[in-house]
This record gives C-alpha cells, sequence and structure tokens, in this order.
C-alpha cells in the first residue's frame, strides 16, 4: 500500500501533489464549491447584511489552518497600520470605569441587536482576556492582561517615555492586524465596533496607573 | 415503565381520587401563603408563615454549588435531622421574591428536598427549619454567580 | 392543556428517592418582552405528592423557582410497585398530576 | 494549563492567580455535576417519542416508517451515522433536515413551509422535540459518519473551508473560538472542533437543554446561534453551509461517545 505513503508526502510537500492522488473534486474545485456554498446560505438579518461575508485581503488570507505566506503577512500588517488613526488632539486616556465596562460587555453588532452605532456596543474584552482579576469570569483565547500598565512600567501614561506603548495599544485597539496578520481580536476602530471616547476608556482600564488592573 | 398516554389516563383518576379523599395539605393550607413571598428579607417570611425568629443551627444544612455557571438554574437543597419538622424553607436574599418554596414535610418523607432556583445575583441562600415545638431554625451559604457566555 | 411530567421513583432499601421534571415556564412577572412589555407571571403555586393515594408532601413555590422545575424528595416506606403521584397548580389554576411506579 | 504554571512560576502574583482559577474551575465542574441529575431535556425526550408515533399532518401518519438511514423505522444508532447521503433526496442531510423530509413524505407537511419557522415554535418546536427524542436513542453510541459517497466527502471538505471561513464585523470564524485545546470564552470550555474533542464533547453533546434560557437546543439552533455570535449574517435552516459543518465536526468526532441530549449552560 504505498497510497498512505503518497498521501503523507502530499502533505509534506504541496498541494499539487495530494490533488494528484485524490479521487473527488480538486482543492481548488473544493475552493470555489465552499465560496459558492457560504455565499447561498445566508441571508441578511435585521442590522446583518448578506455582505458582512465579504472579505478583504486580511480575512481571506486568514481563512484556513495555513498561515499566509510571508509577503502577504507583511502586506497584511502594512495596510493594517496605515488604516490607524490617532486620537483626536493627542488624547489617549479616558475613564477605566468607563472602560471596565465596556470590558464586560460583549454586546453588540449581531442580528438581535438594533443599532450600529458603537454607543450600543461593548468590548467583549473578558470573553478573551483577563483583565481585572477580580472578575473571575474570563476567557482565555487572548493573554492576560492583568498589570498591563504596571508590567510595562507606566506610571504616568502622558510621560513622553510611555509613548511607545501608549500607542502601541491603541493601535491594538484599532487594527490588531497592524502587529499579527490574522490575530483573532476584532479590529475595534478600524471596523467601528467602538468610538474614540470608548477606545481611550478602554486604554485608561488597561493603562491608568489608578485602574483597578494595575494594583 | 408504564406509557405516556396510560398516564395521562390515570391522571385524571388520580385527581378525582384526591378530591374525594381531601386533601389534607391542601386544605389545611388554605391558600398559597401570598405575604410570605412578597416578604423583602427571611425573617418577615418566617413571620407571614407564622414562625418566631430564626436562629442559626447546624443541625440545618443547605446545599448548592459554590460557584453557579448560570443564575438561571442554581441546584439547592435544604435538609435536617432534626425530629418534629413541619416545614423546610428556601430562600435567596437577594432575589424580588426572596421566598422561593415552602415544603410542608409528613413522617412520610426525610426532611431533605432539593430543587432549583432562579438568582439574580451573587447572595446567600438560606435553609429554614420550621420545628412543631415552635422554633425556627436556619442555616446560610453564599453561592456565587458568575457572568457566563459571550454576552451578546 | 400542560405537558407531562417525568417521574422517577427509585427505591433502595425503604427509602425511594423520587425526581420529578415538570413542563413549566415559570415567568417572574419582572421580565419584559422585545417590545417593553411585562410578561404577566406565571409559575406553579402549589405542588403536592401522595403515595399510593396518601398524601406525603405538599410544597408551596414562588416564581424563583428555575423554568422546567425540579424537585427532588425520599418517601419512607414505599416498594417496587408503590404509585407514587405528583400533582402541580400554577397562578392561572392550571394543573397536571401524573404518576410513576416504584421501581 | 502547563504553559499557566510556567508563566507562574516567573511571577509570584500570577502564582495566586492561578490557584484561584483551579478553585473555580472545581466550583464550576461541582454545580454541572449536580445539574445532570434531572436535566429537563427528559421532557423533550418524552414529546419527541409521542410525536414520532403519534399520527399527524395531512396524511395523518405517523413517523414510523421514517428512514434515518439505517432503515425504515431503525431509530437507535442513527444519531452518530449523522449527515450522511441519503440516496432519494439525493443529498447529504442532518438529522433535522432529515426529520422534516420524513414530515413532508410521510405525513404531508410543508417542508419549506417548517424551514421558515423560527426556533421553538409550530412544528420547528416539534422538529426539535424529535431530534432530543431520536439523539437519545443512540446515547451511549460511538460517532461513526460515513464517507463512503462522494458528496460525503465534498460536505466535509466544505465544512472544513467554512470552520474557517473569516467575516462579519468582528472578523470571526467558527476557528476564532474552536481550533485550539484548553481555550475558554469566559468561564466556558470550548471543545476543539478541528479534531476530535472526546467523548461527549462537542458535536457528541447536542442537542442540548440550555439552562440559560430553558430551551431545548438542536444543532441547528446551536449553528444559528454561534453565528449570530459570530456576527454573521442568518444562515438558513439546513443551508448547506450548516449540513457541511455537521459532517466536518461529525467525522471529527470519529469514535467520540454521544451524551445527547447534554445539558449546557
Amino acid at each position: 500500500m504505498n497510497i498512505p505513503y503518497r498521501l503523507i508526502l502530499g502533505i509534506a510537500l504541496v498541494g499539487a501533489l495530494l490533488a494528484g492522488c485524490a479521487t473527488g473534486p480538486s482543492p481548488a474545485e473544493l475552493d470555489a464549491q465552499a465560496q459558492k456554498v457560504i455565499k447561498t446560505s445566508f441571508r441578511d438579518q435585521g442590522i446583518v447584511k448578506a455582505n458582512w461575508l465579504d472579505q478583504d485581503l486580511g480575512l481571506s488570507a486568514c481563512s484556513s489552518d495555513k498561515e499566509p505566506d510571508p509577503a502577504t503577512a507583511d502586506r497584511i500588517m502594512a495596510e493594517a497600520l496605515k488604516s490607524v488613526k490617532w486620537p483626536t488632539g493627542g488624547q489617549y486616556m479616558g475613564d477605566w470605569r468607563a472602560g471596565e465596562k465596556l470590558a464586560q460587555s460583549g454586546r453588540g453588532m449581531t442580528w438581535t441587536d438594533t443599532s450600529l452605532d458603537p454607543k450600543e456596543n461593548g468590548g467583549n474584552c473578558y470573553n478573551c482576556h483577563q483583565i481585572d482579576n477580580k472578575e473571575i469570569s474570563y476567557g482565555t483565547i487572548g493573554p492576560s492582561l492583568w498589570n498591563y500598565g504596571k508590567n510595562r512600567g507606566v506610571t504616568d501614561p502622558a510621560a513622553p517615555a510611555t509613548a511607545p506603548i501608549v500607542q502601541y495599544t491603541w493601535v491594538k485597539l484599532w487594527n490588531a492586524k497592524a502587529y499579527s496578520p490574522c490575530s483573532n481580536m476584532p479590529r475595534f476602530g478600524h471596523k467601528n465596533l467602538l468610538n474614540e471616547q470608548q477606545l481611550r476608556d478602554i486604554m485608561a482600564l488597561l493603562l491608568d496607573p489608578k485602574s483597578p488592573v494595575n494594583q | 415503565m408504564q406509557t405516556r398516554r396510560e398516564m395521562m389516563a390515570r391522571s385524571a383518576a388520580v385527581a378525582s381520587l384526591l378530591a374525594t379523599a381531601g386533601f389534607l395539605p391542601m386544605a389545611a393550607r388554605a391558600e398559597w401563603p401570598k405575604s410570605a413571598f412578597e416578604a423583602k428579607n427571611m425573617a418577615d417570611a418566617v413571620k407571614a408563615l407564622g414562625g418566631s425568629a430564626p436562629v442559626e443551627s447546624k443541625d440545618v444544612t443547605i446545599t448548592g454549588p459554590d460557584i453557579a455557571e448560570n443564575g438561571a438554574v442554581v441546584p439547592v437543597g435544604c435538609a435536617t435531622a432534626l425530629p418534629g419538622v413541619k416545614r423546610l424553607l428556601l430562600l435567596v436574599e437577594k432575589n424580588p421574591s426572596v421566598l422561593a418554596a415552602v415544603f410542608n414535610v409528613t413522617d412520610a418523607v426525610e426532611a431533605n428536598l432539593s430543587t432549583r432556583v432562579k438568582m439574580g445575583q451573587s447572595s446567600n441562600v438560606f435553609a429554614v427549619a420550621m420545628m412543631g415545638d415552635g422554633k425556627v431554625l436556619y442555616s446560610v451559604k453564599e453561592i456565587k454567580v458568575t457572568l457566563g457566555g459571550c454576552g451578546g | 392543556m400542560a405537558d407531562p411530567m417525568r417521574i422517577r421513583a427509585q427505591a433502595a432499601g425503604d427509602k425511594t428517592t423520587v425526581r420529578v421534571l415538570m413542563s413549566h415556564e415559570m415567568e417572574t412577572g419582572l421580565r419584559k418582552d422585545s417590545a417593553g412589555k411585562v410578561i404577566p407571571a406565571w409559575f406553579i403555586q402549589e405542588v403536592t405528592a401522595t403515595h399510593n393515594g396518601k398524601p406525603v408532601l405538599s410544597a408551596d413555590w414562588g416564581p424563583s423557582i428555575s423554568k422546567n422545575p425540579f424537585m427532588q424528595f425520599v418517601v419512607k416506606g414505599a416498594k417496587p410497585g408503590d404509585k407514587i403521584a405528583v400533582t402541580w397548580v400554577d397562578n392561572k389554576g392550571d394543573k397536571r398530576t401524573d404518576e410513576a411506579t416504584v421501581s | 494549563m502547563s504553559k499557566q504554571i510556567l508563566v507562574g512560576v516567573a511571577a509570584l502574583a500570577l502564582c495566586a492567580g492561578v490557584s484561584a482559577q483551579k478553585s473555580t474551575a472545581d466550583g464550576i465542574a461541582e454545580y454541572r455535576k449536580m445539574l445532570e441529575d434531572g436535566n429537563p431535556a427528559e421532557l423533550f425526550e418524552a414529546k419527541g417519542e409521542e410525536l414520532w408515533k403519534q399520527k399527524r399532518g395531512p396524511k395523518n401518519a405517523s413517523l414510523e416508517a421514517c428512514n434515518l438511514g439505517q432503515g425504515p423505522g431503525v431509530v437507535k444508532g442513527a444519531f452518530v451515522t449523522l449527515p450522511r447521503y441519503f440516496a432519494d433526496t439525493g443529498r447529504v442531510q442532518d438529522l433535522e433536515d432529515r426529520l422534516v423530509t420524513c414530515m413532508a413524505t410521510l405525513q404531508g407537511f410543508d417542508a419549506a413551509e417548517i424551514a421558515k419557522t423560527p426556533f421553538g415554535r409550530g412544528e420547528m418546536a416539534n422538529v426539535t422535540a424529535l431530534a432530543t427524542w431520536v439523539a437519545g436513542m443512540s446515547r451511549g453510541l460511538r460517532f461513526n459518519l460515513p464517507q463512503s459517497n462522494p458528496l460525503e466527502r465534498t460536505s466535509y471538505e466544505i465544512g472544513k473551508r467554512a470552520f474557517f471561513y473569516r467575516a462579519g464585523s468582528h472578523d470571526f470564524s467558527c476557528a476564532s473560538c474552536h481550533s485550539e485545546d484548553g481555550k475558554r470564552i469566559r468561564l466556558q470550555d470550548l471543545p476543539n472542533l478541528t479534531k476530535n474533542p472526546g467523548d461527549g464533547i462537542g458535536f457528541a453533546a447536542w442537542p442540548a437543554y440550555r439552562v440559560s434560557n430553558g430551551q431545548m437546543w438542536s444543532m441547528q439552533l446551536r449553528l444559528n446561534d454561534c453565528y449570530r455570535q459570530q456576527r454573521f449574517p442568518y444562515p438558513g435552516f439546513a443551508s448547506e453551509v450548516t449540513i457541511a459543518l455537521g459532517t466536518y465536526m461529525g467525522v471529527n468526532a470519529k469514535g467520540a461517545e454521544s451524551i445527547a441530549p447534554a445539558i449546557k449552560r
């Protein structure tokens, strides 16, 4: 039986070999069929429209169990970084209390919601991250953000020395794909999921030395 | 195991049997104790049921999880090994309706009952035993209710 | 007509553990529907249990009992073949009785 | 977990966090254990069994001649082989889609009308109850979906591609939450559905009674609500994408023991 051997070889090398020993449709044909199935299986419902299925470069390149090639990855990150809007008047920090409320809320943008206004949305943060360690109900898809500012030595978010970490955090919230092409994190600023003030409030939750996150 | 059709046919017969037998607990209680279910704390609920001031006691046990993954269904139980218990109560301190259940027990059942309650938030949960001699004993347990799911 | 209960009555020695599941909304009267209208209270208020026709337990419930309620109790002296019947009555006057045989 | 412990060793504060977390996990495990005895799904199983045997619909017939893939009227063992290819309809069908086919052909119901009915209402609620009972009849059996028909293999491949398809306002795919071991959303463990997540986990646990809203959730409703929270548009009932995802997860679950209908947060 040399079929398993050929299969292993196919996986180890390239898709072309694998296609050579498959009996059904080729991977490319399956890709096309899958696209068609996805397009025909969904419909508009409430605020959510069927065209939400459309993908940009980053999404289509990150829609398999394989990483995009390095050139594509670089392009995704460069485009993401270019998309970032910096806060008006260089004001990065809001109210950590409002930030905590946003972090707790997973609401918004589903077909049972009624408004596309970011004011109606939560940040979903605790779904994936530990933040204030007093909240025991937190997810683990993303890294822990407990002591986020403290661990990075932020004692005064306005001090010039902390500018790089403050700006990095803003970019991460605005468009996380600037640093990781297939990041699981929603692009809160870029996709208008949260407005500038809401992003400031989450910035404060993470970076304000008075925030419970940094105690 | 009988089929449900049989069960349904029987239910009417059972109901009429209970009616003709003069179902004692129902007759004795007259009606649902509305004022007890409207009480805002344990002492008032017990008072509305004709009981004295409750005293904490190790002889009453309250069972339940330390943490509930969802407040909509929280398994709780109340029990006592003391003889002469007439009623067992379950109460959730921070619920709009504090009193959840009153169990009127007889000698034919153990003073050990379980059910499931809703909890709007983390709260103390009380098990109360109202005794034949007029004593009212209770025990308390804190149950934490966590936020679950994506929240969308 | 309300859906049937599920009653399991299992004897071990001279004790029979009875587990009852009831099909009921147990609406508190505090919730609102999507249009903002209060959903009226609708919950089981009284539960009674008999062993071979003899009343052994009664309960008064409030709206804090969970939807599709569960109740467990232990009947002394019940033997396999005995009948355990449970009846509930809700605040709208609907009622339902079901019976199980102790196994 | 081992990674967490390593980090914990490096920072005392985190170490304390890990042990606190462990007691939370224990508490939740205890809570789940307490709920197992007396799963309200039983109420729906009973209703489903009655619906299967009852003469209903325009043709006043029962579903007892329905072929779920194991021959007419054979219910036991059917659940752990679905979705599969059916020659009479010429397509791969999951349990609910197949039940609707039987309700249409045997009882004379309008399949398109049922598919349009919201979950929990009318005949759709009956489909869910039927699916709950049929699933329960395979309790303890192990998943073994057939992949001999080319359309079954295509369904798997399409399901896999749909699983990784990222879109919607939040850029999520099924894989965003379900492609790694040991992850959670809030306190809910997330099964890794790209492989066999184990006995009674993931595909081997649905239909399930949902404690949070007191509803019986079929696999179609489970997928529907996943897509809602994924911020995707609305997947049609038994649409090709939902059946392909069922095939993908079901084939991956090969050998896993079914505990459906389960009880879930």
